[in-house]
């Protein structure tokens, strides 16, 4: 049994790529058989996926280790050709901040497959439904653990044409097409600028490794223009307010299910950005600079992604745009963080420990809501709130979830987002506190947003026959309804036990360098 | 406002040529690269350690085999996205 | 699409087995010559198109399905996997056949030399199973979108 | 300078392709621009790679042992499959796009509002 597990954390780099993409080429086969046993298939590898990132997270978090794993050499952890300087080989390179990224996109992942169960029972070309959804996991996993330049950008690549397609599932109706055009069009211009810049950093340093990068880098005007490359492109993907178009349209237009998959794929682009911000670029002064755009971009983010969502009249696009604006809460944790992080105050620790905590709460949040909205259309086929009424009487569990989930994204306790806002408050007053204000104010117009939704989809009289959903879809908001709790309730275990590490992870730039170049 | 879109869009694009070609002169001179520590171990060594006579074969199926995975996962999403939405649907 | 007229069709059919031929040959020779399973994947899938040029995609769908295409193109992939897998002794995509008296486990002399097809280990069988993936789908993307063109024409 | 025309056709390549997506109209003709960044970044890797005086990177038969880089020569051919793949789907949803619309007009399909 020890066997097992070792041989399972050795090569558990390797398997969380792998054990997807396996039932990914496998699905098409399995869907031949009968649709049952494709759902269980698919939700079985989902499943297994998780165990082992949670296998691996354990020990991350118990042993605060870096996991490396070389593909092709002799031994998983010989990152260096005997006897050589320069890593050749492609190497996963899986810290803290990796897994816990890791955890969101696989737990969203695994929570749409059981929701997709019931809600897209009614749909056909669910073969190719679960198979792209299987791939649009593996590529989020890859671009969480990959420390390879060139395969981060492949990586990415499988995430935005996965998204895009299953953007684009409903086939017959004009908007959702045009929603995942937008999409694939600015993705792959983003990617392609990726691979830009990596190819300019390959030029100079004749390296594709990220560490080896870090550790060679001489901050150039060429090496320059490649940050501002990648931070713009990342950024898009990560729907940051200039470049934010994309994001209402594909969340809005996408099912449900999927629309929680893209969530955790923007944040795997958000993931990118911090990676590169802290890690390639850590250990230049002006990357300082670069903090405080982000936290330009941030406040431009959360004000215009509250007041546009008041301005919706349906129910995906308010959530959406609600959705845009947490985002900007993140960036500001982590511009915050980045900005001081050569004054060596403390506060740069807890704004990076917010904003990442953050993270994982926006992800179950806008997850739920987005699920409720879901479940809202199943219901009633009906998405402007205008013809909503009074679903409180006939879908009371949803009801349920959606005022835990709109009381999280207010950022209200007892919930999850309470705990994470007030670390991104307190360490945002330090900068500026008119800043901090500003953005405990979009917090509470956050607040009124969710009250016009609870108000006229859910109180008021019944405008629409509607009965509960079924059980998959409930057990699958349920999940995110108990972990929405268990975080609000339990903040320090959350952020002793999984943020600290991940925000440890981040700052140590060394740490993360060595483990290529120094240990073996 | 359709003219001060266009406005902003061609100088947006001519800030982004000055620096790309500013940036293109910066590289380091064409034929002669600045550093080739990496491909210089794989074109030693690509014979011995796979056996191929092809460097361009070896790195892609080997020193890099998981990119081409990557790849071949990329082309397999586009052919499952593509026959997914030209399914035939029940209404049609 | 209708059929082409019988000029195209003779030549056409000539002409396939030798682009065939040419196609399996560069997936084959990847790991000596300039080439590989992409590239010859691709010969071969253009040699696909052309048949479906000359005659129509009717015609090509009544030879093929579209799902025998997708359940080949997986064959293709769970196979390039599964050589990546049978290295997990050692590492996911590890070499194991180089150096081997197996299959393929020749290592030439150091230096130009004339090439041996017996070399390379894994990457030969990697190239055939990523070249059947290619063929599958690049096939697969080009009759599908033909199809659909066709039937929207038909329907005007 | 005058060694580095390579380096500025990529870029100007880039910047054709990018003033194509954003000053066209038409789909087909974003999709297109796309895939002219696309060449330009392809042709940036290989450029990248070349070394004065040497020969393609294969042994069979090689004429001398000095040889161009063959990494980028790799990422570019994986960087042309994701090309052909982003590009098949694109335009698939070019073609379901005007099913729905019966335009491929940018502005006539906004029906998504900001």
């Amino acid at each position: 049994m020890v066997d097992i597990i070792d041989v399972l954390l050795t090569h558990g780099p390797a398997l969380i790529i792998a054990v997807p993409l396996f039932g990914a080429f496998l699905t098409p086969l399995i869907s031949r058989l009968n649709d049952k046993a494709r759902n269980i298939f698919v939700i079985a590898v989902m499943g297994l996926t998780e165990f082992i990132v949670l296998l691996l997270a354990y020990d991350i978090f118990t042993t605060n280790g870096v996991h490396t794993y070389t593909f092709g050499s002799k031994q998983p952890l010989l990152t260096l050709p005997s006897g050589y300087l320069v890593p050749v080989r492609i190497i996963f390179e899986i810290d803290g901040l990796s897994i816990f990224m890791g955890i969101i996109a696989v737990t969203l992942a695994l929570v749409a497959s059981i929701y997709s169960w019931s809600f897209m029972r009614k749909e056909d070309g669910l073969d190719k439904y679960y198979t792209l959804l299987l791939l649009l996991t593996t590529g989020m996993l890859g671009m969480v653990s990959t420390g390879d330049m060139f395969n981060f950008f492949v990586f990415l690549e499988i995430t935005s044409i996965a998204s895009a397609a299953l953007v684009a599932f409903r086939v017959n109706k004009g908007e959702s097409q045009e929603a995942a055009f937008k999409y694939i069009v600015l993705s792959s211009i983003g990617a392609l600028f990726v691979l830009f810049a990596v190819a300019i950093l390959y030029g100079q340093y004749d390296a594709l490794n990220i560490a080896t990068l870090a550790n060679r880098i001489r901050y150039t005007f060429l090496d320059k223009v490649a940050l501002v490359l990648l931070v713009a492109s990342l950024g898009m993907k990560a729907g940051i307010v200039p470049m934010h178009m994309w994001l209402p349209d594909a969340y809005g237009e996408a099912p449900a299910s999927v629309t929680i998959a893209i969530v955790a794929a923007t944040q795997a682009s958000l993931y990118a950005l911090i990676r590169m911000c802290f890690t390639l670029y850590g250990g230049i002064t002006s990357v300082a600079t670069i903090g405080w755009i982000l936290i330009i971009l941030a406040m431009a983010s959360i004000f215009i992604g509250v007041t546009m969502a008041l301005l919706q009249s349906d129910f995906k696009r308010m959530i959406a745009y609600a959705a845009v604006a947490e985002i900007g809460y993140m960036v500001l944790g982590i511009g915050v963080g980045l900005a001081l992080l050569f004054s060596r105050t403390p506060y740069s620790v807890k704004a990076i420990q917010g904003g990442i905590f953050h993270i994982i709460n926006d992800a179950l949040d806008v997850g739920l809501l987005f699920l409720v909205a879901g479940a809202v259309f199943y219901a009633t086929k009906e998405r402007l709130l205008d013809r909503l009424g009074g679903l409180a009487r006939n879908m009371r569990y949803s009801t349920i979830f959606f005022i835990i989930g709109a009381l999280a994204v207010a950022g209200m306790p007892p919930m999850n987002g309470f705990a994470s806002k007030l670390l991104i408050y307190e360490s945002t007053y330090q900068v500026s506190p008119i800043l901090a204000v500003v953005a405990i104010l979009a917090s509470i117009l956050l607040l009124a947003v969710m009250v016009k939704i609870f108000h006229s989809a859910f109180m008021g009289p019944p405008l629409v026959k509607a009965a509960d959903v079924p059980k998959t879809m409930l057990i699958a908001m349920a999940i995110l309804a108990a972990l929405i709790i268990f975080f609000g309730l339990f903040p320090n275990i959350v952020v002793e036990n999984m943020v600290k590490p991940a925000a440890d992870a981040l700052i140590n730039q060394a740490t993360y360098i060595s483990q290529v170049l120094g240990g073996v | 406002m359709k003219n001060a879109r266009n406005l902003i869009a061609v100088i947006a694009l001519a800030i982004c040529a000055v620096f790309l070609i500013f940036s293109s002169i910066m590289m380091h001179p064409f034929g002669k690269p600045s550093d080739s520590s990496m491909d210089d171990y794989i074109i030693s060594n690509a014979q011995n350690e796979t056996g191929a006579n092809n460097a361009v074969t070896s790195v892609v199926f080997d020193y890099r085999g998981f990119d081409t995975l990557g790849e071949a996962t990329v082309l397999f999403t586009a052919v499952a996205g593509v026959i997914m939405l030209f399914r035939r649907e029940k209404h049609e | 699409m209708s059929e082409m007229s019988k000029i195209v069709r003779t030549i056409s059919n000539s002409l396939f087995p030798f682009i065939m031929i040419y196609g399996l040959y560069v997936i084959m020779h990847g790991h000596l010559t300039p080439g590989g399973g992409f590239q010859g994947g691709a010969v071969v899938a253009s040699g696909c198109a052309l048949m479906l040029v000359a005659y129509s995609s009717e015609w090509v769908f009544k030879k093929v399905k579209e799902s025998n295409l997708s359940v080949l193109e997986s064959i293709g992939a769970i196979g390039f996997i599964s050589l990546a897998f049978l290295g997990i002794g050692v590492t996911f995509f590890y070499n194991f056949l180089v150096g081997s008296n197996l299959l393929f486990g020749e290592i030439p002399p150091a230096g130009p030399n004339t090439g041996n097809l017996n070399t390379a280990g894994l990457l030969p069988l990697m190239n055939l199973s990523v070249g059947l993936k290619v063929i599958a789908g690049l096939f697969a993307i080009v009759a599908v979108m033909a199809f659909v063109a066709s039937r929207g024409m038909r329907k005007k | 300078m005058i060694y580095n025309i390579p380096f500025i056709a990529v870029v100007l390549l880039i910047l054709v392709g990018l003033a194509t997506v954003i000053f066209k109209k038409n789909l087909i003709k974003i999709v297109i621009g796309i895939t002219i960044i696309e060449s330009g970044v392809n042709l940036f890797l290989i450029t990248l790679g070349y070394r004065e005086n040497s020969v393609a990177p294969i042994y069979t038969f090689a004429p001398s042992t000095k040889m161009v880089l063959p990494v980028p020569q790799a990422l570019a051919l994986t960087s042309i499959v994701i090309g052909v793949a982003v590009m098949a789907l694109m335009l698939s949803i070019g073609v379901r796009i005007y099913r729905s619309y019966k335009t491929l007009d940018v502005r006539k399909m906004r029906r998504l509002r900001e």
